[in-house]
C-alpha cells in the first residue's frame, strides 16, 4: 500500500462536513449508557472498601438481601472462578482473568480504597444504596503501600503473594519469569542501544535529574455505567458507554465463562474515554445480577467511585541522564522509569520506555522500566499512556542540556532529530515520519519567533512522540438505490469518527460525505472491531472503509460490464463512476455512482462491500508545543499566556476534528502539568475524590490553543492517515516546565506544578 | 375514551349519592366489559364511572335452601361457576355464566351488569327471567325490586331512574322437580353475540308440565318472556307436539330485525329451534340428568 | 444448482427453538407499538364516516387550539410532487398517487374510514378528543359497493383520472372508468374444447372481502430530526419497502429515511403498505418530536387492506372419460377505493393444478367504495380456486368419479403450461394428490348423519426477490449473522439453520439478528412465500464467501498454495501434507481462534435475487357436520397435504400449513365484510368479524410432501401461502356431501347455509 | 383535558406507584405509563385476549379494566411469569412446540394458559380450547398452541 501521490487533491478528505450524529447530540436525543431505561429495571450499587489494604475475613449479605426491594446481592464468590490465563483487553495489552475479576469485585483482599466488595440490585436506586449499609464486611486491615519506590523495597508489604517479577523485552511482548520471591515489582524492562557508559564518557555535558508525577485521571465527564439483561435463553445484552464494544463483550463473556456469541454489546454513545473506558467495572456485575434476578439491571458510578476506583494513569518516579557534546550532538542517555500499576500489574511503563527518547537519535541509550503494584486503583490507559511522564522527564533534561550548551532549544532538537531510518532504543526503525517537519514548523512559527515581554514570563518548548496503533477494524457498506451508502461500523464514535471514516469511504467512491450514512452498530451486526483508542480509529476504520469501498468498486465494475454487455476488464471505476469502452456509435460509456446505484436493483440486486483490516503498522506521530507562561512569584500560580501545538497528522481527514483532538490533548496535558493530582492520605484514602478538588482546567484556565497541522502522509495508509489523538497530551508538561524555568529560573521536576508545589520551591525553607 | 373520572364508593349510600350527583353522565362500573367499551367508543356521554365493586353487597353470593339465591349485581361470572351452591342448584345460571365472552371476560362480567346493559341479546337475561329473578334496586328514593322480565324497556334502556342502580338479583329456591336450560346460537363456538338465545324452565309432575317459563333473546327490542310458550305446555304432558307448540309460540313472539348478526328469517327459525332444545334439556335436568354447560362446567 | 441428492442433512429438518423465542414468551420482544421515546407525542386519525363523499372544507382550528394538541396534518401536508412513479412493493406494483390518496383523502373520501386528518398531542386521550373538534364538510355521494355494478359503463366514477390498463397488450382506455386493469389469457381453442366436452358445468361464485386479521394493529412511530433525517419504527413485513414508500410519499431521498423493523405481530400481506408511518412522519416534522400512532381495531378493519371480494364464473367441460377439455374463467375483483386487486394472481392460479389444453381466463380489477385491498396470503388464489374446485367437485359427481381420481387424471406436471403460458418446473402436484388419496383420512369411513367430506387442491406460484445478509466470524467459532428480512414466524431460525448446514456448523453456532435499513443490504418483504427460499440462497452465498476466505487464510498460515486448501462439509479445512508427512487440517473453530493473529477476522456478505422459484401445491381433506336446524358447520377433521420442497424446520412448516388452513376455514365459514347500503361496515370489531377461535377447529393434520425444488441449494419451496387456497372449496364440497347444498357464495355462515336449507325445504 | 391520579398496586410482585390518567385502562397504564409493553393490544374491546393479565389471580382483559380499579390489586403480566429459575414449563413448551409464529398473541395466551393450569392442572383438549377461546391467534391454527398447553400440563 502506498499513499496516494497527490495529497490535498481530495474531494472529501480535508473538508469539514458536519458530523452525522451531530443533531442528536445537540438536541439531547443521543442515547448514552446511563440513559438506558427498561420496564422493571433494577438499579445497582456497589459497596466499596474503606481500606487501602485489607484482608476480607467475611462478608455477610443476609441483612441486605432481606431489605424490602433488594433483589440480589453478589460478591466475588458468585462468579465462576477463573484460572490465571491471560486475556486480551485491547491496545494489545493483556491481563489475567483472575486479576480482572478481582478488580471487578475483590477476592481475598481489598487492595485500594474504593475497591468494589459487593454489588446490590434493588427496585429503587435509594434502596440499593440503603442496602450497602446492611452488608457486613469483616476486614483485617493491612499496612498499605503508597509509594512506588517503597513498594519496590524487599521489606515492603506484598500485595500479591504469588507475584514474581517478569522480565519483558518490549512493551507488548511476552516475558520471562525472573523473580524468585514474592514482590511488588511485576515487570522489568530494559532496552539497550550502543554503549551508554561509553557515550557518557564522550559527552561534554551530562545532566542527570530525578522526576515524579502523580496519578492523574482521564476525567471524562460521563461516569462509568453498565446495564445488562440476561435473557432466559442465556443471551446477555449489555448497554455500556465504552471505547470498545467488542472488548466489553469478550471480557464479560470471559468473566461469566460463556461463549462470546452469547453476549451482545449495544452501541450507546460514550461521554469521553481517553483510554479509561476500555476496561470493565460494572458490566459483569449487571450481567450477573440480571441472571440472578431475571430483570435488566443498570449501574452507574458516582464521581467519587470514578476517581477512586477506575483507572487513572500511573504516578511515576523517573531518573533521566543525558550526555551531549559541545556541538549539541547527543552521545548517550539513560532513562530509569518506575511506574505505579495500582493494585494489579499492568502500568504503561513499556510504552513510556518506548517513547522516552523517541524524537531523537541517541547513539548510546539505556532505558529501564519497572511496573510496580501498590495500594492504589489499577491504572488504565490514558491518552498516549506512559509517554507524558517519560517525555516530561526527558524533555526537561533536554531543555537543561540545551541551556547549558547555550543552544536554541529547537536547534538542539533538530540537530538530534530522529528521521526516516533512525532506530529507536527499543529497536524499531522509523519509516516516513514528520519529526523534523514538526520541529521546523515550531521553529519558524510566529509564536516561536515572537518576542515575549514582561516580568516572570517565560517560553518553553517540548516535543512529543506516540507510536500509534493499527489493529482490527471492520466495515460493512451497503449501496442504496438513491446512490447513497449505508456504512456500519463497530467503533464507538467519541469525537467524530463516524464522519472521518465515512469521509474516507466517500473519497474512495467519489461521492459526497453526506451521501454516506455511517452508524455504529452492535457487536452482532458488524465484524470484529477493536477499541476506539490508541489513535487508531480514523486510521484503521478509514482503511476498512477504503477497502469496503474498493469491494463496492469492483462489484460495480462487474455490474456495469454486465449492463453494457462488455468485458469485465474493459470497465474501470474512477472519478465517482464507472467508465467503459465506447459503444458502437463511438460514444463513451459511463455511469455515475448514483446512476449505477439506481440500476442495481433491476440488474441483479444491490451491492454491499465489506472489509476487515488488521494492521500491525501505523504511522507514528510527532508533536511540538510552544507555551508562554507567567508565574506569580508570590503565589506560585502559573498562567498560560499563549499556546501553540504543532503536529504531524499524516493527512487530516477532517481538519476541525484533528484540531479538536490536539486542543483537547493540550488541555489535559496542561491539567496534568499544573493542577491535577491524586492526593492520598498516609492510610491510603484519596482525599480529593471530587471534581472540586481534583482540579481539571476550566475554560478560564486556558487561552485559545493555536494548532498547526503538518501533513507528512503515512505511506502505510491509503489516505496517509496517522493517528492524531494521543500525542498532543505528551509535550504540555515539559513545555510548561521549561517555560517556568525560562520565566523564573526554577526547574520543576515534580508534577503537578501546582501553586503549592511552586511556593514550596520559591519560599525559603523555614527550617 | 371520553374524559371521565372513576370513583370507588364503599357503601350503597355513597354510590347513590355519586350516581345522583353525576346525573345522566354517571354510570355504575361493575365488570366494565360493556360500559368501558361504550365510554371508549363515545357512544354515550359518560363522565363518571362509579365502581361499585368496593361495596360488599355488590359482590356477595348468598344461598339459602328456603329463600333461594341472591347474587351481588357485580359478582363476576367466574365467581358464580366457582360457587358450589350455584353450580348445584342453578345449572342454568352456569349455562349463561360460562357462555358470556371468553374466560377473560368472565373474570369481570356480571349478571347485574349484563342486565343493566339491557342489550336485547344479553346472554344472562333469559336465564334470569325463567328463574324468576328479581332485580333489587337502590336509589335516592329508597329500595325497590323489579322482576327481571319487566326490567328492560328497550335496547340499552331499562327502568332505572336517576341515582338508581341494581344491588343484587334474587332467585327463588329451586324446585326438586324443576329444571332449566339456557342456550344461544352463534356462528362461532365462543366469543360472539347471540344471533338468538333462549332459556326454558319447567317443573314436572311425572310427564306433565306443572309450570313453565320460556324466554328468548335477540329477537325483539328486549328479551322476551314468552307467555304463549308456557301456555302451550302447562298442564299438558311434555311431548314432541307440546314442545313444538311452545317453539312455534316463541317463533310467533319473535319480532327480530335484519342486521349483520342475523336475518329475520334465521332468527325466527332459531327462536323455535332453541326453544325446543332448551325445553328438552330443561326437562332432562328436571328428571335429574346431568347436562353440562359449556367448557366442561 | 441442482437439488442436493443427499437428503442427509445435519441441521435442516431438525426442530430447534427459535433464537427470538425467549424474548417472545417473556413479553420482552419489542413490537412497533412498544416504542417509547422521551417527549413522544401520540397521534390519532380522523376518518370519513361516509363511503363516498366530496370533501368541501376541513377546519382544524378548534382542534389545534385544544390544550396539549401539537399539530394537525391532512392531504395538503403531503409534499406536492409527481405522483406517477411506480414503486415495486414486493408483492405487486402500486402507483404512488393512489398510495398518497389512500394515506390521506385528497378531494374525496372514497370509503368509510378513509383518513381525513391526523392529530398529535401530548397524551393519547387528548389526541382523541381533538378529533371531535375537527370540522369537515362533506358532500355525500352515492357509494358504489358491488363489483359488477361498478363495471357498468354508466356507473358513477370514483376517480376521474383512472383509465383501464389492459395487461394483455390492449393499451389504455380512452375514457375514465372504475376498471383499473383487465387481462385475458387464452390457449388452445376454447370453443372447440367445449364442443368436444360431453359435460359442461358453468357456475358463478362470490366471496366477501376478508381481512388478514393479524392480531397486532398497524403502528408507526416517526422522528423527523432537525437535520432532515427521518427515522421510523414500525411493524411491517419489509422495512426497505416501507422506506421506499416513505421516500416517494414524502419526497425524501432514500438515505434520509431509516426504518427500524420492530417485531411484527402478523402480516399475511397486509403489512406491506404504509398507513400510519407517513402521517407520523409529517406530524413529527411539524412538532420536532417523536410521534407514535397506533390503529384501533376498527380502523384496521375499515381502513387497511383486506383481500378482494370477488365474483368468479367458472365453466369447465369434460369428456365422459374424465378428460377436461376446456375451461373458461371470468373474474372481477374488488380493488377497493384504488386500483390494484390481486386479480391477475387469481387468474393465474385458477387452473394451476390442471393440464387443460383449451382455456380462456379473463379478469377485471375494479374500484368500489371499500378500503383499498392489500395482499393476503396467496392473494387472489383462494377465490378462483374456490370456483374451479367447486365445479370440479360437481363434475366428478356427475361423472361418478372419485374427486381425486378426476384431478389426477388432469393433473399439471413438469412442463405443463400455466394459463399465462409459462411451463411448470419440477412440481409435486401429483405427489400431493396421491398422498391425499392414500391418506388414512381420505380412506377412512365417515359415519353419522349430516356429515360430509370434501377435498380440494390449491396452487401458488411463490416468489423469489431480493435478500441480503452479512456475517462475521467470532473468535470462538460462532457467527454473527445479520439479515434484513423481518421474522414473522421463525425466519431467524430458518436462516441460521441453512447457514449452519452450509458451513457444517451447529445451529447454536449462529447468532442471527434482523437490523434496520441502514445496517444491511436491501431485502424485500417477508411475504410471497419467498423468505426462507431466498434466505437459503443468501446463506449459501455467504457460506461460499466464508469458505473461500477461510481457505485462503489457512493457506497463508500454512504457507501453502491457495488451491491446495479446501473447506470440507465437516467444517474442517484441509491442506496438503506437511513436509514431515503429517496431515494439515484445522477445524472451523480452531481457525476462527487464529484469525485475529493472522490478518484479521473474516466477514462475508451476500445479496441474492433468485428466480428459480419452486411452485407449491396443496391438497386438503375436510370432514364437516352441518346442523340442519341452524345451518352451522362444524369441522370434525382436517388434513392438509402440501409439497414443501424441503422442510427446513418442520414444526414451522407445519405451523404455516395449520395457520393457512384455519384462515381459509374462516374465509369459508364465518368471516365477511358486512356493508350496509350506505357503505358502512357493520361488523368492524373482532367480536363481529368472526375469526375462528381455538374452539372452532380441531387439530389440523399437516402432511409434508418433499419434492425438492431443483432451483434451490436445499430444495426449498415457499410454504406460507398455498395452504389458504384449498379450504374454501374443500369445505363447501364437504357441506355439499353432508347436505346436498352447494354453497356458491362465501362465507357459508349459518345464516347462509340455513337459508339454503330452508329454501330447499320449501 | 387530562386528569391524573396516583395508583398503588403490586405489578409482577413489585409494589409500584404510578401516575395514570383517569381514563387510562390498565392496558394503557401498563404500556404507556409503566413501560411494561409485554401486554399487547389487539382490539381494545375485549375480543382478542392479547392484553390478558391476571388481576388478583383472575384472568382479565386489561383493556376492560380501568387503571383506577387496580388500586391495591395484584397484577401479573407476561413479564411476571418467568421466575428467578428461568422460564416456566408453559413458556418452555411454547418454544419447543413451535406454538408461536409472529408472537403478538403469545403473551395473552401464556397468561390465559397459566390461569387455566392454575385452575385446572390437567385439562382435556376441549377444556383447553374452551378456556383459550377468548384468545385469538391468526398464525398457528391453534394446533401447536393447544399441544404446548397440554404438554406443559403434563410437565
Amino acid at each position: 500500500m502506498v499513499a496516494t501521490e497527490k495529497p490535498g487533491n481530495y474531494q472529501v478528505v480535508g473538508t469539514r462536513p458536519i458530523r452525522h450524529d451531530g443533531t442528536d447530540k445537540v438536541t439531547g436525543r443521543a442515547g448514552y449508557g446511563a440513559d438506558y431505561q427498561a420496564a422493571g429495571m433494577l438499579f445497582g450499587r456497589v459497596l466499596r472498601s474503606p481500606h487501602a489494604h485489607a484482608r476480607i475475613k467475611s462478608i455477610d449479605t443476609s441483612k441486605a438481601e432481606a431489605l424490602e426491594g433488594v433483589r440480589g446481592v453478589i460478591t466475588n464468590a458468585d462468579f465462576p472462578q477463573p484460572d490465571d490465563s491471560q486475556v486480551e483487553i485491547g491496545e494489545g495489552a493483556t491481563t489475567s482473568a483472575r486479576w480482572m475479576l478481582d478488580n471487578v469485585l475483590a477476592g481475598e483482599k481489598v487492595l485500594y480504597t474504593g475497591h468494589a466488595v459487593a454489588a446490590v440490585a434493588a427496585t429503587d436506586p435509594h434502596i440499593a444504596e440503603d442496602a450497602l449499609d446492611l452488608i457486613e464486611v469483616e476486614y483485617e486491615v493491612l499496612e498499605p503501600v503508597m509509594d512506588v519506590r517503597e513498594a519496590m523495597d524487599e521489606n515492603a508489604p506484598v500485595l500479591h503473594d504469588f507475584l514474581r517479577t517478569e522480565q519483558i523485552a518490549s512493551a507488548f511482548g511476552p516475558g520471562d519469569m525472573v523473580g524468585q520471591k514474592p514482590t511488588n515489582v511485576a515487570k522489568y524492562l530494559e532496552f539497550k542501544a550502543g554503549d551508554a557508559d561509553a557515550g557518557f564518557e564522550e559527552a561534554d555535558v551530562v545532566v542527570e535529574r530525578e522526576f515524579t508525577t502523580t496519578m492523574a485521571h482521564q476525567g471524562y465527564i460521563e461516569p462509568h455505567n453498565g446495564s445488562a439483561f440476561y435473557n432466559r435463553d442465556g443471551h446477555i445484552t449489555i448497554w455500556s458507554s465504552t471505547q470498545g464494544a467488542f472488548g466489553v463483550r469478550d471480557m464479560t463473556a470471559g468473566l461469566l465463562q460463556v461463549p462470546v456469541s452469547q453476549v451482545t454489546c449495544e452501541p450507546v454513545e460514550i461521554g469521553g474515554g481517553f483510554g479509561g473506558k476500555i476496561g470493565i467495572y460494572l458490566e459483569p456485575l449487571a450481567a450477573l445480577l440480571s441472571k440472578q434476578t431475571g430483570k435488566p439491571v443498570k449501574f452507574t458510578m458516582t464521581r467519587q467511585a470514578v476517581l477512586e476506583a477506575t483507572g487513572p494513569t500511573s504516578g511515576t518516579y523517573m531518573r533521566v541522564k543525558v550526555g551531549a557534546k559541545n556541538d549539541g550532538t547527543l552521545t548517550a542517555a539513560h532513562v530509569y522509569l518506575v511506574f505505579e500499576a495500582g493494585a494489579y500489574p499492568g502500568s504503561p511503563m513499556g510504552a513510556g520506555a518506548m517513547c522516552a527518547l523517541a524524537p531523537y537519535q541517541v547513539p548510546n541509550a539505556h532505558v529501564e522500566g519497572y511496573d510496580v503494584v501498590l495500594n492504589k486503583p489499577k491504572v488504565a490507559a490514558y491518552r498516549a499512556p506512559g509517554a507524558p511522564a517519560s517525555e516530561y522527564a526527558v524533555e526537561s533534561v533536554m531543555d537543561e542540556v540545551a541551556q547549558q550548551l547555550e543552544l536554541d532549544p529547537m536547534d538542539f532538537r533538530l540537530k538530534n532529530a530522529a528521521v526516516e531510518g533512525s532506530r529507536r532504543p527499543d529497536g524499531a526503525v522509523y519509516g516516513v515520519i514528520g519529526n523534523e517537519e514538526v520541529m521546523e514548523v515550531v521553529k519558524s512559527s510566529d509564536h516561536y519567533r515572537s518576542e515575549l515581554q514582561g516580568e516572570n514570563r517565560g517560553r518553553g518548548v517540548a516535543m512529543g512522540f506516540w507510536f500509534n496503533v493499527g489493529m482490527e477494524s471492520s466495515a460493512y457498506a451497503s449501496v442504496q438505490a438513491d446512490g447513497t451508502v449505508s456504512l456500519s461500523l463497530g467503533s464507538a464514535d467519541i469525537g467524530g469518527t463516524r464522519a472521518s471514516i465515512a469521509m474516507q469511504l466517500a473519497e474512495t467512491l467519489g461521492i459526497s460525505a453526506e451521501d454516506v450514512k455511517p452508524q455504529v452498530v452492535d457487536t452482532d451486526s458488524v465484524g470484529y472491531t477493536m477499541v476506539t483508542g490508541g489513535s487508531r480509529t480514523t486510521f484503521a476504520g478509514g482503511w476498512a472503509a477504503y477497502e469496503s469501498a474498493m469491494d463496492i468498486r469492483r462489484q460495480m465494475e462487474e455490474r456495469a460490464a454486465a449492463i453494457w454487455d462488455v468485458d469485465r476488464d474493459q470497465v474501470s471505476y474512477s472519478d465517482g463512476g464507472v467508465n467503459g469502452p465506447a459503444d458502437d456509435d463511438g460514444n463513451a460509456r459511463s455511469m455515475t455512482f448514483k446512476e449505477l446505484a439506481g440500476q442495481l436493483a433491476g440488474s441483479g440486486g444491490m451491492i454491499q462491500g465489506r472489509a476487515d483490516v488488521n494492521s500491525m503498522e501505523a504511522g507514528p506521530a510527532f508533536a511540538g508545543h510552544i507555551v508562554d507562561v507567567e508565574v506569580d512569584p508570590e503565589t506560585g500560580k502559573v498562567d498560560i499566556l499563549r499556546y501553540t501545538a504543532v503536529q504531524d497528522a499524516g493527512t487530516a481527514i477532517h481538519p476541525s476534528y484533528v484540531e479538536g483532538q490536539i486542543q483537547g490533548g493540550v488541555a489535559q496535558g496542561v491539567g496534568m502539568a499544573l493542577t491535577e493530582e491524586y492526593f492520598y492520605a498516609p492510610d491510603g484514602r484519596l482525599l480529593n475524590s471530587s471534581l472540586l478538588d481534583y482540579r481539571m482546567p476550566t475554560a478560564l484556565d486556558l487561552p485559545m490553543i493555536e494548532t498547526h497541522i503538518v501533513e507528512v502522509p503515512n505511506p502505510g495508509h491509503p489516505y496517509g492517515v496517522r493517528g492524531v489523538g494521543e500525542v498532543p497530551i505528551v509535550p504540555p508538561a515539559p513545555a510548561i516546565a521549561n517555560a517556568i524555568a525560562d520565566a523564573i529560573g526554577l526547574r520543576m521536576r515534580d508534577l503537578p506544578m501546582s501553586p503549592r508545589a511552586m511556593l514550596e520551591e520559591l519560599l525559603p525553607d523555614e527550617g | 375514551m371520553q374524559a371521565l373520572k372513576v370513583v370507588r364508593p364503599t357503601t350503597i349510600a355513597e354510590a347513590i349519592e355519586q350516581l345522583n350527583e353525576g346525573g345522566d353522565g354517571a354510570r355504575p362500573l361493575a365488570g366494565g366489559t360493556d360500559v368501558i367499551v361504550i365510554a371508549r367508543a363515545r357512544v354515550r356521554d359518560i363522565d363518571v364511572l362509579v365502581d361499585v365493586k368496593q361495596i360488599p353487597e355488590l359482590t356477595a353470593i348468598e344461598w339459602d335452601p328456603d329463600s333461594g339465591l341472591t347474587i351481588g349485581a357485580a359478582t363476576p361470572c367466574y365467581e358464580l361457576y366457582g360457587n358450589a351452591d350455584v353450580v348445584q342448584n342453578y345449572p342454568a345460571i352456569i349455562d349463561s355464566a360460562t357462555l358470556i365472552g371468553g374466560t377473560g371476560i368472565q373474570g369481570r362480567a356480571s349478571f347485574g351488569g349484563n342486565l343493566c346493559n339491557s342489550s336485547p341479546s344479553g346472554d344472562t337475561i333469559p336465564t334470569q327471567i325463567v328463574l324468576e329473578g328479581v332485580a333489587n334496586i337502590a336509589g335516592p328514593n329508597g329500595e325497590r325490586s323489579v322482576p327481571v322480565e319487566d326490567f328492560c324497556t328497550g335496547p340499552g334502556r331499562n327502568v332505572l331512574g336517576q341515582g338508581e342502580f341494581v344491588v343484587s338479583i334474587s332467585f327463588p329456591a329451586p324446585d326438586a322437580s324443576g329444571g332449566a336450560r339456557f342456550l344461544r346460537f352463534i356462528p362461532r363456538n365462543e366469543m360472539d353475540i347471540a344471533v338468538c338465545n333462549a332459556a326454558s324452565a319447567v317443573k314436572l309432575d311425572g310427564d306433565t308440565v306443572r309450570w313453565a317459563r320460556v324466554s328468548i333473546g335477540a329477537v325483539a327490542p328486549t328479551p322476551l318472556l314468552v307467555q304463549g310458550a308456557a301456555d302451550a305446555l302447562v298442564g299438558k304432558p311434555l311431548t314432541d307436539e307440546t314442545i313444538e307448540a311452545a317453539a312455534e309460540a316463541s317463533k310467533d313472539a319473535a319480532t327480530p330485525i335484519d342486521d349483520m348478526r342475523g336475518s329475520i328469517k334465521q332468527r325466527k327459525h332459531l327462536s323455535a329451534v332453541l326453544t325446543r332444545r332448551t325445553l328438552q334439556q330443561a326437562a332432562r335436568r328436571a328428571r335429574g340428568e346431568d347436562i353440562p354447560s359449556v367448557g366442561g362446567h | 444448482m441442482v437439488a442436493t441428492d443427499k437428503p442427509a442433512y445435519r441441521v435442516i429438518g431438525s426442530r430447534p427453538v427459535r433464537p427470538d423465542g425467549a424474548d417472545k414468551v417473556t413479553g420482552r420482544a419489542r413490537y412497533g407499538a412498544d416504542v417509547l421515546l422521551p417527549g413522544m407525542l401520540y397521534g390519532r386519525v380522523l376518518r370519513s364516516p361516509h363511503a363516498h363523499a366530496r370533501i368541501v372544507r376541513i377546519d382544524t382550528s378548534k382542534a389545534e387550539a385544544l390544550d396539549g394538541v401539537r399539530a394537525v396534518a391532512s392531504w395538503d401536508d403531503l409534499p406536492p410532487k409527481n405522483w406517477d412513479e411506480l414503486p415495486n412493493l414486493g408483492e405487486g406494483a402500486a402507483e404512488t398517487r393512489w398510495m398518497a390518496r389512500n394515506v390521506f383523502a385528497s378531494d374525496k373520501a372514497l370509503y368509510k374510514g378513509h383518513a381525513i386528518a391526523a392529530v398529535c398531542a401530548t397524551d393519547p386521550h387528548i389526541a382523541e378528543d381533538a378529533l371531535g373538534l375537527i370540522e369537515v364538510e362533506y358532500e355525500v355521494l352515492p357509494p358504489l359497493l358491488d363489483v359488477r355494478e361498478a363495471m357498468d359503463p354508466n356507473a358513477p366514477l370514483l376517480h376521474d383520472d383512472l383509465y383501464t390498463t389492459d395487461l394483455s397488450g390492449g393499451g389504455t382506455s380512452d375514457e375514465p372508468t372504475n376498471i383499473g386493469k383487465h387481462l385475458e389469457f387464452r390457449s388452445g381453442d376454447i370453443e372447440a374444447g367445449f364442443e368436444e366436452a360431453d359435460i359442461v358445468v358453468d357456475r358463478e361464485f362470490e366471496t366477501s372481502m376478508a381481512h388478514q386479521g393479524y392480531l397486532e394493529p398497524h403502528n408507526g412511530t416517526a422522528m423527523w430530526s432537525e437535520d432532515g433525517e427521518l427515522t421510523v419504527w414500525n411493524s411491517s413485513q419489509g422495512p426497505f419497502v416501507v422506506r421506499e414508500q416513505l421516500h416517494m410519499l414524502l419526497d425524501l431521498p432514500l438515505s434520509k429515511v431509516k426504518v427500524v423493523p420492530m417485531e411484527i405481530g402478523g402480516g399475511f400481506g397486509g403489512k406491506i403498505p404504509v398507513y400510519m408511518e407517513p402521517m407520523a412522519a409529517i406530524l413529527s416534522k411539524k412538532t420536532g418530536r417523536p410521534v407514535k400512532m397506533i390503529m384501533t381495531r376498527q380502523e384496521v378493519l375499515e381502513a387497511t387492506g383486506p383481500t378482494s371480494g370477488t365474483w368468479v364464473r367458472a365453466k369447465i367441460g369434460a369428456t365422459n372419460d374424465g378428460r377436461i377439455v376446456a375451461a373458461e374463467i371470468e373474474l372481477a375483483f374488488e380493488a377497493g377505493a384504488f386500483p390494484g386487486s390481486p386479480f391477475s394472481a387469481g387468474a393465474l392460479c385458477a387452473l394451476g393444478p390442471y393440464d387443460i389444453e383449451n382455456q380462456r381466463v379473463e379478469g377485471w380489477d375494479v374500484c368500489v367504495n371499500k378500503p383499498k385491498v392489500a395482499a393476503y396470503r396467496a392473494p387472489g388464489a383462494p377465490a378462483t380456486a374456490f370456483a374451479v374446485e367447486s365445479v370440479l367437485d360437481e363434475l366428478a359427481e356427475l361423472l361418478e368419479r372419485d374427486p381425486i381420481d378426476l384431478r389426477l387424471q388432469n393433473a399439471a406436471r413438469e412442463g405443463t403450461r400455466l394459463s399465462d403460458g409459462t411451463p411448470l418446473p419440477v412440481v409435486g402436484n401429483i405427489e400431493v394428490m396421491e398422498r391425499v388419496q392414500g391418506s388414512e383420512h381420505y380412506r377412512s369411513e365417515l359415519q353419522g348423519e349430516n356429515r360430509g367430506r370434501g377435498v380440494a387442491m390449491g396452487y401458488w406460484r411463490n416468489g423469489g426477490m431480493e435478500t441480503s445478509a452479512h456475517a462475521a466470524i467470532n473468535q470462538d467459532g460462532t457467527i454473527n449473522l445479520v439479515v434484513g428480512t423481518v421474522d414473522i414466524g421463525g425466519l431467524r431460525a430458518t436462516h441460521s439453520m441453512q447457514l449452519a448446514e452450509a458451513l457444517g456448523l451447529e445451529y447454536d453456532d449462529i447468532r442471527p439478528q434482523v437490523v434496520d435499513t441502514s445496517a444491511v443490504g436491501r431485502s424485500s418483504v417477508t411475504g410471497g412465500s419467498r423468505s426462507t427460499f431466498a434466505a437459503g440462497w443468501a446463506m449459501h452465498e455467504l457460506a461460499q464467501d466464508l469458505r473461500t476466505q477461510l481457505e485462503a487464510r489457512a493457506a497463508q498460515i500454512w504457507g501453502v498454495e491457495r488451491d491446495e486448501v479446501s473447506y470440507g462439509d465437516d467444517a474442517v479445512v484441509r491442506g496438503p501434507e506437511a513436509e514431515d508427512g503429517s496431515e494439515r487440517s484445522v477445524s472451523f473453530k480452531e481457525l476462527a481462534g487464529q484469525l485475529y493473529g493472522s490478518g484479521g477476522m473474516i466477514q462475508a456478505r451476500a445479496d441474492v435475487s433468485p428466480t428459480t422459484v419452486g411452485p407449491a401445491y396443496a391438497g386438503h381433506v375436510v370432514d364437516v357436520e352441518v346442523d340442519p336446524e341452524t345451518g352451522k358447520v362444524d369441522i370434525l377433521r382436517y388434513t392438509a397435504v402440501q409439497d414443501v420442497g424441503k422442510a427446513i424446520h418442520p414444526s414451522y412448516v407445519e405451523g404455516q400449513l395449520q395457520g393457512g388452513a384455519l384462515q381459509g376455514i374462516g374465509m369459508a365459514l364465518t368471516e365477511e365484510y358486512f356493508y350496509d347500503d350506505d357503505g358502512v361496515m357493520r361488523n368492524s370489531s373482532l367480536l363481529d368479524y368472526r375469526m375462528p377461535t381455538a374452539l372452532d377447529t380441531p387439530m389440523i393434520d399437516a402432511v409434508l410432501v418433499e419434492v425438492a425444488n431443483p432451483g434451490h441449494p436445499y430444495g426449498v419451496r415457499g410454504v406460507g401461502e398455498v395452504p389458504i387456497v384449498p379450504p374454501l372449496a374443500a369445505i363447501t364440497n364437504a357441506i355439499h356431501a353432508a347436505t346436498g347444498v352447494r354453497m356458491q357464495k362465501l362465507p357459508a355462515s349459518p345464516r347462509a347455509v340455513l337459508n339454503e336449507l330452508l329454501s330447499e325445504e320449501t | 383535558m387530562t386528569d391524573r391520579m396516583i395508583v398503588s398496586a403490586t405489578i409482577n410482585g413489585e409494589p409500584l406507584e404510578f401516575l395514570a390518567d383517569q381514563r387510562d385502562s390498565l392496558l394503557e397504564a401498563l404500556r404507556e405509563r409503566i413501560g411494561l409493553t409485554g401486554t399487547k393490544e389487539g382490539c381494545n374491546d375485549g375480543n382478542c385476549g392479547a392484553c390478558s393479565v391476571l388481576m388478583d389471580g383472575r384472568l382479565v382483559n386489561s383493556c376492560l379494566v380501568m387503571a383506577a380499579e387496580v388500586e391495591g390489586a395484584d397484577v401479573t403480566t407476561v413479564e411476571g411469569l418467568a421466575t428467578e429459575d428461568g422460564l416456566i414449563p408453559l413458556q418452555q413448551a411454547f418454544l419447543e412446540e413451535a406454538a408461536l409464529q409472529c408472537g403478538i398473541c403469545t403473551p395473552g395466551f401464556l397468561v390465559a394458559s397459566k390461569a387455566l393450569l392454575d385452575a385446572n392442572p390437567n385439562p382435556t383438549e376441549y377444556e383447553a380450547r374452551y378456556w383459550l377461546a377468548g384468545n385469538l391467534c391468526r398464525c398457528t391454527g391453534y394446533d401447536k398452541i393447544i399441544r404446548a398447553v397440554l404438554k406443559a400440563a403434563e410437565a
